[in-house]
This record gives structure tokens, C-alpha cells and sequence, in this order.
């Protein structure tokens, strides 16, 4: 696995940070610890030969079965994924980071779990973080603003959570 | 009765003195500086009116004031332009420096 | 008219006529407001249409959607009028009656052809300009009352705009009047009968660029396009008329057509020959019969009623050739409104500061520049376009002061030769006003015209 | 049909009775109104109703210099001072009643004598015969021009006059009055200048400098970044990429 | 700091104390394109900052696809970017496929070009006719729609949409073109060279369309990069970078053999790269960059769309011939319940607006776990914000009308 420069590099650099890295995927790979997540994110677009200048995309994946039976099927405790795409215009290479979150902070339901922001790094990652706080309820700390974007500002809840549930009313309007 | 004598000096002399202590009397009363400088511009109207009625050939074709009242008048306007344009300066730069257009409130000599 | 009403009733001198006349005189000028309005708002459809390359109008009223704007004034008056809640009330409400009021008010001293005018005013040039520029009361107060910030921002371009535009209007209005010697539009337009050379803007390159400037400052004057930011749609929704719907709306528009209208036919008379075509059908074909040595007689006079007979006492070709000439400068006013059109069509909307800019860094020096050239063209007597086919202008203008000749000769000397009668105007100096001071009195206002 | 028959001599008294009315009646609007944009739009009307009056007296270049520079300029101008100002506080601001009081007593005393001595000279009060011929010839402007430049068109008899040198006429105060409005000019434009830069000039406005300062010094950086890649975009984790073996 | 070096002629000082006043520019504005809603807080006519409000147009298109298969989502790819549905199509059919590992025939693949190069023919048109709206030029909106309903008409003949067509499938497409519909699509060609002469006149050289938006919004090539920007946005940049040249092989592939430029300018010498291709045959091919035009402002955004057509025309051109020269299949759709591997897969394709990207996270069945639809649009408009500092109100349209957006896309 060393023999790929971009992962020895970085698994010189942050060590245990580095958690695994996935080269069977159809795009591969690799997944980090949220603590290091802005300076793995700093050291990749800066890194010569490598240059990661644009975020393509913030994805939130939750990984929650409803259905208990379906849950007891898969290999999985319940959690949060955050796909980060990135690319360089310079390079033209490609790249995804995954960092694995729990569902709820302490495992407190209501409580958003945290996650460092990238806003400082790429500006593009702003409305990206704000979006995946919006919609998939992931608390980014050290956002600039973080507020919801494409929901109203009173909404309640994160509509592409797996458990969330349509309100019944807003403002009077039927919501189901 | 008004209709039947017929219109002469006095009448347009009249008019004036009415729009003059009209004008005096918005600039005495009224706290807003643009107000004052509104009552400026009746109060000059209503000395054009004496130029014009004085040098009017239709008013008084014997003794008239002829070109000199509306040349008088003409100056009188343009200068009342001129006196706009200045005051209206004061007026705006006292609401920069005082934030408000209460000529009560402009008692300091420090601009 | 008023002699002529009085003449039919048989009371003489009556005030019936007057206020017959007046009234008329009102009617007439509201259809050119109103029914001018209707037109250009259909010619605007139909010419943007075809423009961009589609119809416009097409269904209502027969063939070419003649009906389209009435059927759409129908709906405008049957609109609800909507006041908004944070709107000054009265002001919001008096808004639009002031600018139709301005725009209207203008078409008093604005002579149709020679005599067809609703008042000769000496100075109407300046009339006009003035009360035309009356009617941006109408779009700061429309704009402030509304309550709206939208509609403050289009008031106070607009009164930014028009104030800065007036400057250069004024100067290139004033070429003209210089060249004629006078303010009164009816001597200005009928100084240019004859051929098309005798157009003031072709007397030389100077009126010729101040024409174009005064048509550019006269289009921002009025508001339209690329100089229509106060009613910008993309940056201000609708600027000032944003909160206005129903009749108030479209009053805001019949004030701008006829403005339109009134800045083009200004240009026309200033400029183009106003009444007159470029080619002088009605003289050649001798309509007018010797009224090219004096039109501005009275189509009606009541003199010759009494001695020789109603039919004789009305001129048939001095009326014929009065209403060739009404079509004359409608057509002119038509085509500078479809020129104000074209350009709307064609060109994107200028930004407030270029507008600005465009003001007082090119109108006013160029139309300060064409001012001085034509004034020192004029002095140095250099050649005009009137000498380019040898009909001088002032030839016509000294016949129509012939009529005014033995007056002016009983006050002179005997000296004055009856055969070269003195031209007004042409050499303003001390000697030659000492000589002729009432020449300067243009005679169509004292032997012609509606009084 | 007697009735319409009567020649009617009042269209002067007629005409001036309406914009007496209006010039007066809006003037008092301008005194009464607390409102100082509606103040502003009835000074418009009673302006505008004086050009009427300088119409009726045979004015008519006076009449349209009012429209034109009173009413079109100046009170444009006037509006436009007002919508600057015009913050909620300022747009109403009542009058003090002491105010009221002394300003009625001395305005109306000023205007008892005033038209006391309208009334009072008998030259002035009686109507005089009108010359048809003078009245037009008065409503011609272009002596009033030649007048500005120092000819006096309508005192040729008189002799003795100054005309004959060339002196009379108002040439001076034309030349003086042009040259105090260029000063005015200036002087309008150095006072409403603020000294200093105002606030909206000294953050917002400089962001957008420094946006534009940024901007150029981040292009000087980027010549040396962009370079053309012609292979087609990678992903950098993928073992079969030759860049990835070396 | 050399604040003083920048001599920058949009920068106003005032004269008048004024205050500061929030406006709300939209959700119902003309020139917001849409439900976008713009808080401005402007000093009279200059605005100082600008916060965009989205989400008037949220239809939770991506919680939606997780209870849909992977065919059944199609139409709501549509309704993202509805001025380019075909390539919204195409993004989704792309990433799907790259998920089966799927290979698309020969003759799908030139169907694709010819599709998805006529819908960018179609989006761009409306770019630049709205966007000589935003400028208040009326006419050449009408020009636009004129070309683009002849582009909707070939499309409706092909799948009997106009504007939500669900024609591009994972998979191929739902129907081969039909019998002659390629001479009509050449015939379109020809006539629509002639229009775009045309449209350089009544905007690319007209000069007050030139004064308002050379030097308005300039953005630089890194800050277009650091805020997400893509298509021509970032190429008016200055930055050469265009995914059917860069991207993914998969992408790429699908232009292989076809010649055409990317538009984009040096930005040493700011000039755009001479092209071989005769598109008209003079010199209203490339017309001249105005003086007072920077790398990365309006005018340079417009004109990269501009030319961009002009690349469009030609690879349909080659991409009909190589239609016609193949014969068989075109690429079935799969099938509507087609199982999805346990494997997540993300693609990016080169829409009219930007980098489409959609990404998708299978769980075996057929129904995927996680849809995900990475808008061009949301990341150019982001750029709005630090572009609307300091400018006039009159540029607030220019500048968001140069980014083209659609609020479709963005709130998905």
C-alpha cells in the first residue's frame, strides 16, 4: 500500500490519524479521524504534485436501518459518513475522504454531533457544510455562520437523516 | 365685485405682500432648515411679483418700470437659484455634522 | 376660430367663441395626448415586435391588433387601484394627474403647423422646456409616496438624471433660437419652409451634431431607453411606478408617450423643418396661393366675411396647406418617437454613474461645442445649407414681414428702399435695432395665428 | 341667446382671480403643512401658479424662467435636499405654539401695512388704458436679451440716456451675477463636501479596494499555479496510475 | 497596504452622509431568475453586502431518491437544472453506469454528444438572453428563445418532451433518434450560425453592453477555484479546465476522437486561442476583447458561453457523422428495478453551468441508500456574496446574470 506516494505521505504525516485506506472501490478512498480532518485537509491542498484546490462536494451518508430487522442484518452500528470530493484543477487528480462520526453527539438524541469545518480551507466548503448541517444534521465547528440554507430558518429537524419524520404542520401548512 | 373693476397694480402688488408675509412667516415658524429655505423662496416670489407688476404694459402702460422689472425679476431668480444650491450645502452639511435638520439645534459657531 | 364660431352665431365679440375655441382647442390637444398615447403604445408593440422578430398585436380590432391598447386601457380601468398601506396617501394619488398634467400642459405652445397652436407664447421654446420638465415632480413624488425603497430609488435617479439633462437640452435649444433670432416656435419652424436645405439641421455641421445631442438629452429627458433607469425593470422591478396599477399606472404612461411625443416634434420644429416638408408641395402646387408671402393669415377673417361672403372670407388652400403641414409634423413626431422605439429595443440599459457621466462629460461639452461653432459660424457669415440650393432662408420670413413693412416704414426714415427691406435677425447690431425695433417682433403672432 | 352675446372684457380678472387663488391658497399650504415633502410639492404649485400671474402681466419670458429655473431647478434641487434628509424624524416636526403666535402677530401687522400700501397709491390702484401694440411688444424677448448685453431697446428717445455710451443696459450685473454663480458652484460643491471620508467610504467601500488589491496579487500568484494539463483527470489513489508507480 | 495603487473608478465617495438600508431583492424580482432572494444593505445606489436566501425552490429532490430506483429518479433530475434536463440526464445515466460498470454502445455514444452538446446550444441561449435582460436589452432574449425552440422541437421529436425530457437513461436512452431527425438537426445548424453573429453585435461588441458588465465582478482565477466555481464561470477565469477534456475517463471517453477547443483565455496575454475551426467564416468568430474587459469579469464569463456554442455546433457537426456511420444499438435503458451493488460511486460531467456531480451509495437493491446531486450552480452562486461588495446596484443583476444560475439546480 506504501507503494501509492499521496497515502505514504500521508500516513507519515498524521500517522494515526490516517484510519484506512480503500483501494477496491470504484473511487477509492481514504477515511481519517475528525481531529485531524482540517490539517489533513490543509496538507492536501497545498501538498506539491497533489494540489486538491476545489472541493467538489460535502455528502452526508447516514447509516441507520429503521426497521430492526433490517438492522440486525448488516455489519454496521448505526452512523454518520461524510464523504468529502475533492479535485485539483492543477493536477486533474481526484480524491474522496471519508470521516465516520457518531449519529448523535454522546449519543444524546437531539444532539448534533460535531465536526471540524473546511471552510477555512476551501471557501466552497461554507455552503457545502451548511447544506449537510441543514439538511443531514451535522454540527460544524468553527463555521463561520453555520444556519440553515435551503430549509427555512425554523424548521425542525434534518430531512435526510433516515429516521426523520416529515412535521405534521407548518405554519399551517399540511405536511403530510 | 371683484370682476367687474378691473385688475390693476394693487391687485398683483397685493398677491405679493400676501406670498411675502406668507414666506416671512414659514421661515419664523418652521424648525426643519428645508422649510426655512422654502420660505426664502416665497418670500423672494413675492417681491418678483412687485417687479413684474411694476414693469408690466399690460398693468400700466404710462410709468411702467418696463424692461427693468423683469430684468430685476430675471436676476432675482437666478440668484434665488444660486441661493438654493449654497443653502441647500449648509442644510446638508449641517445633517452630516449634526444629524438633524432643527435649525434650534444649530446654537454652535463649529461647523 | 373664436372669429369664426362668433361669425356663424352672429354675436360679435361674444366670449362664446373664445371658450368655444378653447374648448376645442383643449379637446384636440387631449387627443393627441390620449389618442397619441394609444398609438405609440400599439406602435411600440407592433415595432418591438418586429424588432424581435414576432408580430406583436394581432387579433384584436381586425388585421394588425389596431384595438390591442384600448381593450388593454379597458382592463387598466377596471383594475383595482391599490394604495399600499405605508404609501403617503394624497401624494401617491396626485402623483400621476401632476405628470399627465406637465406633459399636456406643454402642448399649449407647441404650434402643429403655422397658426395651429393652442397659444403663440414668444417664448415657447422655453415653455415648453420647462413645463416638459415639470413632470419629474410627478416621478419623485410617485417614487417618495410610495413607501416603497424600490420606488425611492427610481425618484431619486430620476431627479439626479433630469436636473444633469436639462443642462445640455437647454444649451442645444438655444442653437436655433440663436440662428432665428427668437424664441417663438411658429417663426423658428416657418424660417425653414422651402427646401429640405433650409432645415436649421443642416445649416451647418454645427446645429447638425447639436441636433443629434439634443435628441440624445432629449431621450433621457423623457425617460426612455438606455436612459430609463428610473423605471429600470431589472435592477428596480418597476422603479417608481412599482406600487401604482389601474388608471394611476397607465396615466404614468400616457405622460410618457406624449412627452415622447412632444420632445420629438420640439426636435422636428428646431431642427427639421417642423411643419414644412422637405420639399414644398403646397407652394409649388400653389395651395397656399400668396400665403407663402403671408401664411400666417387667418384662415377665417371676419372683415372679409362681412364684405365679400362667408366662402370667400375662408381660405380653402391656406386651411389645406395648414393641415399638410399638421401631417407634416405629426409624421416628424412619429418618426422620432419610432427612433426613441428603435433604440429601446436595441440596446441595453446604461448604469446610473455612465449615465451621469455620459451627461456632463460628452452632452454638455458637445452641445457647449456646438453652441460656440454655430455662434461663430453665424458671425464669420460662413456658408449655410440654404445657400447650397439659393433659396435663403430669410427670403420667406421678409416677405411675411412684408405685411408688417409700411408700419415699420411710417416709423423710420424715409430712406428705408421699399426693395431691400432690412432682414431681422441677421445682423443683431446696435444700428440696425435702432432702426427697426418692432421688426423684432415676429409677425406671424401679430398679423396671424389663433389669438 | 343675450346672455352668450355679452363681448366679455374680464378674461384678465378671470384668469387672475385662478392663480391668485392657487399661488395664495398653496402658500398657506407651505405654511400649514407639517409634512416637508408635501410642503415642498405645494411650494411647486404656488410657484407654478406665479408664473401664471408673470404670464398674465405680460412676463412671458419671466414666466417661463420661473417654470424653467424656479420650479424645474431650484425646487427639484429643493426635493431633493429633502429626500436626503428625509428621515422619519425630520419628515414631521411640529412648530412651537410661542412660534405660532409671534410670527401670526408680526406677519399679519407686515401684512396690514403691505397691502395698505398696495391699496394706498392711487397711481397704482386705478386701471390703465392697454396699448395693444406695446403689450405685444413687451411679451418679445429678445429686448430683455439685448438689454443683458447692455442695450436698452426701449429707452432709444431717451436722450441723454446712457445708451448712447454703450454703459447702460445690464451688462455688469449680467457679468456679475454669471460670475457669482460660478462661484456659487464652486463653493456649493466644497461646502457639501465632508472633510472627512464618510463612513460608508471608510469600511465598505474600501472592501472593495482591498477585494481588488487582493485580487491582483492573487493573479501574480497564479501564473505560476495554472499550468495546461492534457491527461484526463485521475484519481490520485489509483494504483494502476503510472504518475503513482515511479 | 497599497490601497491607494488601485485607482478603481466604481468606488464612489460620498458627498452626503446617507444611511444604510436593507432591501430584499426577490424571492419576486425580475432579475433573480427565478425565486432567489437577495438581501441587499446598500448606501443609496452602492451596495455593501449581499447575503442570497435560497431554498424558495427546495423539493428534497435527493430524500426523494432514496425511495426511488435508479431509473425512476430520472424525471427529477429534469427538474434540476430545467433549462439543461438533458444534461442532468446524462450526469445521473453516467454515474449509474459507472456503478454497473456498464460500456455504452458505439452509436449511444455519439447519440449522447449529439443530445447533450444541443442541450447546452439550448442553456446557453437562455444564459445570454436573460442575461441581456438582466442589462435591460429586451431583444436578444427573444433571439435566444427563437434558436432554442428549434432546439426544443428536435428534442420533442426525439423523446416528445420540451422541457422535462427524461430522454438520456442509464443504460443509452429511452429511444433511438428518429428517421431524418439528423437532417433537421444539420438544417438547425446552418441557420443557427447565422444567429450567433447576430447576437455578438446586439451584445458581445455592443459598447454600453460592454460598459456595463468589462471590469463589473471580476473574479480571480483563485478565488473562482477556492469558491467551487465551474463551466464557464471558471473558465472566464482564465482557468483552463473543462471535464470533457479533464475529467474522468468515463466522461472523457465518451468525446473521444472529436476535435473542438476549450474556451478559456491565457491568462498571460489574456487572449483567447485562435481556432482553427471556421465557424463563419470572419471575424465575427472570435470578436475583439474590449479594452476595458479583465480576466475574470462579466464580459469574459458572457463570452466564454458565447463561444462555447460556437465548440458546441462543431462537435455536433462531427458527432452526427459518426452517428450516421454507426448502426445497431443505441443502448437500452436498464432495467426500472435494477439492483445497485453495495458500492458508492461518484461522477462528474461538464453541464451548460458547471461541474454536475452526482454521487450515489448502493446497499444491493435496487433502491440506492444515498443519492446526491453536487449543483454547479449552488457553488457558483456562492461566489456572490464577496463578488456584490462595494458595486452599484445596477451590477447586482449583472454580476448574478453572468453567473447563471437556476434556482432548480441550487435548491434542488
Amino acid at each position: 500500500m506504501s507503494e501509492i506516494p499521496l497515502v505514504s505521505e500521508l500516513r507519515a504525516k498524521f500517522g494515526e490519524g490516517i484510519i484506512d485506506v480503500n483501494l477496491e472501490a470504484i473511487d477509492e478512498w481514504v477515511e481519517v479521524t475528525p481531529g485531524v480532518l482540517v490539517e489533513v485537509c490543509q496538507y492536501l491542498k497545498e501538498a506539491e504534485g497533489f494540489r486538491f484546490d476545489m472541493c467538489n462536494s460535502i455528502t452526508v451518508v447516514d447509516y441507520l436501518h429503521t426497521d430492526p430487522k433490517k438492522a440486525a442484518k448488516v455489519d454496521w452500528d448505526p452512523h454518520l459518513e461524510l464523504v468529502y470530493h475533492l479535485s485539483s484543477i492543477a493536477t486533474k487528480l481526484t480524491l474522496v475522504l471519508k470521516v465516520k462520526i457518531p449519529r448523535w453527539k454522546n449519543g444524546v438524541e437531539g444532539d448534533l454531533p460535531g465536526v471540524p469545518s473546511v471552510a477555512g480551507v476551501w471557501s466552497t466548503a461554507d455552503w457545502h457544510e451548511r447544506e449537510a448541517y441543514d439538511l443531514s444534521g451535522v454540527n460544524f465547528l468553527g463555521h463561520p455562520h453555520l444556519k440553515r440554507i435551503l430549509c427555512p430558518d425554523d424548521w425542525e429537524g434534518h430531512p435526510l437523516r433516515k429516521d426523520y419524520e416529515m412535521p405534521l404542520e407548518y405554519h399551517g401548512i399540511r405536511g403530510r | 365685485m371683484l370682476l367687474i373693476g378691473t385688475v390693476s397694480v394693487s391687485w398683483y402688488l397685493a398677491v405679493g405682500a400676501v406670498l411675502f408675509v406668507l414666506g416671512a412667516v414659514c421661515m419664523a415658524t418652521k424648525r426643519n432648515l428645508l422649510g426655512v429655505l422654502m420660505g426664502v423662496e416665497l418670500v423672494l416670489n413675492g417681491a418678483n411679483m412687485n417687479f413684474i407688476a411694476f414693469g408690466s404694459k399690460v398693468l400700466r402702460p404710462e410709468g411702467s418700470l418696463g424692461l427693468d422689472g423683469q430684468l430685476i425679476a430675471l436676476f432675482v431668480i437666478v440668484l434665488a437659484a444660486a441661493e438654493a444650491a449654497v443653502a441647500l450645502a449648509i442644510a446638508l452639511n449641517f445633517y452630516n455634522n449634526h444629524n438633524t435638520v432643527d435649525v434650534d439645534r444649530a446654537n454652535e459657531l463649529n461647523g | 376660430m373664436a372669429d369664426f364660431v362668433n361669425y356663424i352665431l352672429n354675436i360679435e365679440g361674444s366670449w362664446f367663441g373664445y371658450v368655444v375655441a378653447a374648448l376645442v382647442a383643449a379637446v384636440l390637444i387631449l387627443h393627441v395626448v390620449a389618442v397619441g398615447a394609444l398609438l405609440f403604445i400599439w406602435m411600440e408593440r407592433k415595432i418591438s415586435g418586429r424588432i424581435q422578430d414576432r408580430l406583436g398585436p394581432t387579433r384584436v380590432g381586425g388585421k394588425f391588433g389596431w384595438l390591442q391598447t384600448l381593450a388593454d386601457g379597458i382592463k387598466l380601468i377596471a383594475k383595482e387601484d391599490v394604495t399600499p398601506d405605508l404609501a403617503d396617501k394624497f401624494l401617491f394619488k396626485i402623483a400621476p394627474y401632476v405628470g399627465l398634467a406637465a406633459s399636456y400642459a406643454a402642448f399649449i405652445a407647441l404650434p402643429f403647423a403655422d397658426g395651429v397652436v393652442g397659444l403663440h407664447i414668444n417664448t415657447a421654446v422655453f415653455f415648453v422646456l420647462a413645463v416638459l420638465g415639470l413632470e419629474v415632480f410627478s416621478v419623485i413624488l410617485a417614487g417618495y409616496a410610495s413607501g416603497s425603497k424600490w420606488s425611492l430609488f427610481g425618484a431619486m435617479r430620476e431627479a439626479a438624471q433630469v436636473v444633469s439633462y436639462e443642462v445640455p437640452l437647454g444649451m442645444c435649444v438655444v442653437v436655433p433660437v440663436m440662428i432665428c433670432g427668437t424664441m417663438n416656435l411658429t417663426t423658428i419652424a416657418n424660417m425653414q419652409a422651402g427646401f429640405l436645405t433650409n432645415w436649421l439641421v443642416f445649416n451647418d455641421p454645427f446645429t447638425f451634431l447639436t441636433a443629434i445631442v439634443y435628441f440624445t438629452c432629449a431621450t433621457a429627458g423623457v425617460n426612455r431607453a438606455p436612459f430609463d433607469l428610473a423605471e429600470a425593470e431589472s435592477e428596480l422591478v418597476a422603479g417608481f411606478h412599482t406600487e401604482y396599477s389601474g388608471l394611476r399606472w397607465s396615466l404614468f404612461f400616457m405622460a410618457e408617450y406624449s412627452s415622447m411625443f412632444i420632445v420629438s416634434a420640439l426636435a422636428s420644429i428646431l431642427f427639421f423643418g417642423g411643419p414644412h416638408g422637405p420639399i414644398p408641395v403646397t407652394e409649388i402646387l400653389g395651395f397656399a396661393g400668396d400665403s407663402l408671402g403671408n401664411p400666417g393669415m387667418e384662415a377665417f377673417s371676419e372683415e372679409t366675411a362681412k364684405n365679400d361672403g362667408f366662402f370667400a372670407a375662408t381660405q380653402f388652400g391656406l386651411i389645406l396647406s395648414r393641415i399638410i403641414g399638421v401631417v407634416n409634423l405629426l409624421i416628424k413626431g412619429c418618426i422620432g418617437v419610432t427612433v426613441m422605439m428603435w433604440v429601446r429595443w436595441s440596446f441595453p440599459r446604461l448604469r446610473i454613474d455612465q449615465v451621469m457621466t455620459m451627461c456632463l462629460k460628452y452632452c454638455v461639452p458637445l452641445a457647449a461645442i456646438g453652441f460656440l461653432g454655430a455662434t461663430t459660424w453665424q458671425a464669420l457669415d460662413l456658408p449655410t445649407g440654404t445657400t447650397l440650393t439659393g433659396s435663403h432662408r430669410y427670403e420667406y420670413h421678409e416677405l411675411w414681414t412684408a405685411g408688417l413693412k409700411d408700419k415699420v416704414l411710417l416709423d423710420q426714415d424715409e430712406t428705408a428702399d421699399s426693395s431691400e427691406a432690412p432682414i431681422p435677425h441677421e445682423n443683431d447690431t446696435q444700428t440696425e435695432v435702432n432702426k427697426v425695433p418692432l421688426k423684432t417682433v415676429p409677425v406671424s403672432v401679430l398679423k396671424g395665428g389663433e389669438r | 341667446m343675450d346672455l352668450i352675446a355679452v363681448a366679455w372684457p374680464y378674461w384678465h380678472q378671470f384668469f387672475f382671480i385662478i392663480f391668485a387663488a392657487t399661488a395664495v391658497g398653496f402658500g398657506f399650504g407651505v405654511l400649514l403643512s407639517k409634512n416637508v415633502v408635501r410642503m415642498a410639492f405645494y411650494l411647486v404649485l404656488s410657484l407654478g401658479s406665479t408664473a401664471g400671474l408673470f404670464f398674465l402681466a405680460g412676463a412671458e419670458f419671466v414666466g417661463a424662467m420661473q417654470l424653467m429655473i424656479y420650479v424645474g431647478g431650484t425646487l427639484v434641487l429643493l426635493i431633493f435636499g429633502v429626500m436626503l434628509t428625509a428621515q422619519k424624524d425630520f419628515i414631521n416636526m411640529d412648530t412651537h405654539t410661542q412660534d405660532w403666535i409671534l410670527a401670526t402677530i408680526v406677519g399679519g401687522s407686515l401684512l396690514m401695512v403691505l397691502l395698505f400700501a398696495a391699496f394706498g397709491a392711487d397711481d397704482w390702484s386705478t386701471p390703465q388704458d392697454i396699448n395693444d401694440a406695446q403689450v405685444e411688444a413687451t411679451k418679445e424677448a429678445t429686448p430683455l436679451g439685448l438689454a443683458l448685453t447692455g442695450i436698452r431697446v426701449d429707452k432709444l428717445g431717451d436722450s441723454g440716456d446712457a445708451v448712447d455710451d454703450g454703459k447702460s443696459g445690464y451688462l455688469m450685473p449680467f457679468i456679475i451675477v454669471s460670475i457669482h454663480l460660478l462661484v456659487v458652484l464652486i463653493g456649493a460643491a466644497y461646502m457639501a463636501r465632508t472633510k472627512k471620508l464618510s463612513h460608508a467610504t471608510d469600511d465598505k467601500s474600501s472592501r472593495a479596494k482591498l477585494m481588488l488589491f487582493k485580487m491582483e496579487h492573487e493573479s501574480e500568484q497564479l501564473e505560476e499555479e495554472t499550468y495546461v494539463v492534457t491527461h484526463r483527470g485521475k484519481s490520485a489513489l489509483n494504483p494502476l496510475d503510472p504518475q503513482n508507480e515511479n | 497596504m497599497a490601497t491607494s495603487k488601485i485607482d478603481d473608478p466604481r468606488v464612489i465617495e460620498f458627498d452626503v452622509r446617507t444611511d444604510e438600508m436593507l432591501i430584499n431583492m426577490g424571492p419576486q424580482h425580475p432579475s433573480t431568475h427565478g425565486v432567489l432572494r437577495l438581501v441587499l444593505r446598500t448606501d443609496g445606489e452602492v451596495v455593501s453586502d449581499v447575503e442570497p436566501h435560497l431554498g424558495y425552490l427546495h423539493r428534497c429532490a435527493e430524500k426523494i431518491g432514496e425511495n426511488l430506483t435508479a431509473r425512476q429518479w430520472i424525471p427529477y433530475t429534469d427538474r434540476m437544472d430545467y433549462l439543461a434536463a438533458m444534461n442532468m440526464n446524462l450526469g445521473w445515466s453516467l454515474v449509474i453506469e459507472k456503478m454497473l460498470e456498464y460500456d455504452l454502445p458505439e452509436r449511444g455514444r455519439h447519440l449522447r454528444v449529439i443530445i447533450s452538446e444541443m442541450g447546452r446550444i439550448a442553456s446557453h441561449l437562455v444564459a445570454m438572453g436573460t442575461y441581456g435582460l438582466d442589462l435591460g436589452s429586451f431583444t436578444p432574449f427573444l433571439y435566444g428563445f427563437r434558436e432554442r425552440e428549434k432546439i426544443l422541437n428536435l428534442f420533442e421529436e426525439a423523446c416528445g418532451a420540451r422541457l422535462t425530457y427524461s430522454y438520456l437513461t442509464p443504460g443509452g436512452a429511452t429511444a433511438d433518434l428518429p428517421a431524418g431527425w439528423t437532417d433537421k438537426c444539420r438544417q438547425f445548424l446552418a441557420e443557427f450560425k447565422e444567429v450567433v453573429p447576430e447576437l455578438h453585435t446586439l451584445l458581445t461588441t455592443n459598447s454600453i453592453f460592454v460598459s456595463r458588465t468589462a471590469g463589473i465582478g471580476v473574479m480571480s482565477a483563485k478565488m473562482a477555484i477556492d469558491y467551487g466555481c465551474t463551466g464557464p464561470v471558471l473558465r472566464g477565469s482564465g482557468v483552463y479546465h473543462d471535464l470533457r477534456f479533464h475529467g474522468e475517463e468515463r466522461y472523457t471517453e465518451m468525446y473521444e476522437g472529436y476535435v473542438f477547443d476549450v474556451i478559456c483565455a491565457d491568462p498571460e496575454t489574456g487572449k483567447y486561442p485562435e481556432s482553427n475551426y471556421e465557424f463563419h467564416g470572419d471575424s465575427l468568430d472570435y470578436p475583439e476583447i474590449p479594452r476595458q474587459a479583465i480576466l475574470g469579469d462579466c464580459w469574459h464569463r458572457f463570452y466564454v458561453r458565447m463561444l462555447e456554442v460556437v465548440q458546441s455546433v462543431r462537435l455536433i457537426e462531427q458527432a452526427i457523422e459518426k452517428y450516421e456511420a454507426t448502426s445497431g444499438d443505441w443502448g437500452k435503458p436498464i432495467k426500472l428495478v435494477q439492483k445497485l451493488p453495495a458500492k458508492e460511486a461518484y461522477m462528474e460531467t461538464e453541464a451548460p453551468r458547471g461541474q454536475m456531480g452526482f454521487y450515489v451509495v448502493g446497499n444491493g437493491d435496487s433502491i440506492p441508500w444515498r443519492v446526491r446531486a453536487r449543483s454547479s450552480s449552488f457553488c457558483n452562486l456562492s461566489v456572490t456574496a464577496p463578488l456584490c461588495q462595494g458595486i452599484l446596484l445596477a451590477d447586482i443583476p449583472a454580476i448574478v446574470g453572468s453567473l447563471d444560475v437556476v434556482m432548480g439546480e441550487i435548491d434542488r
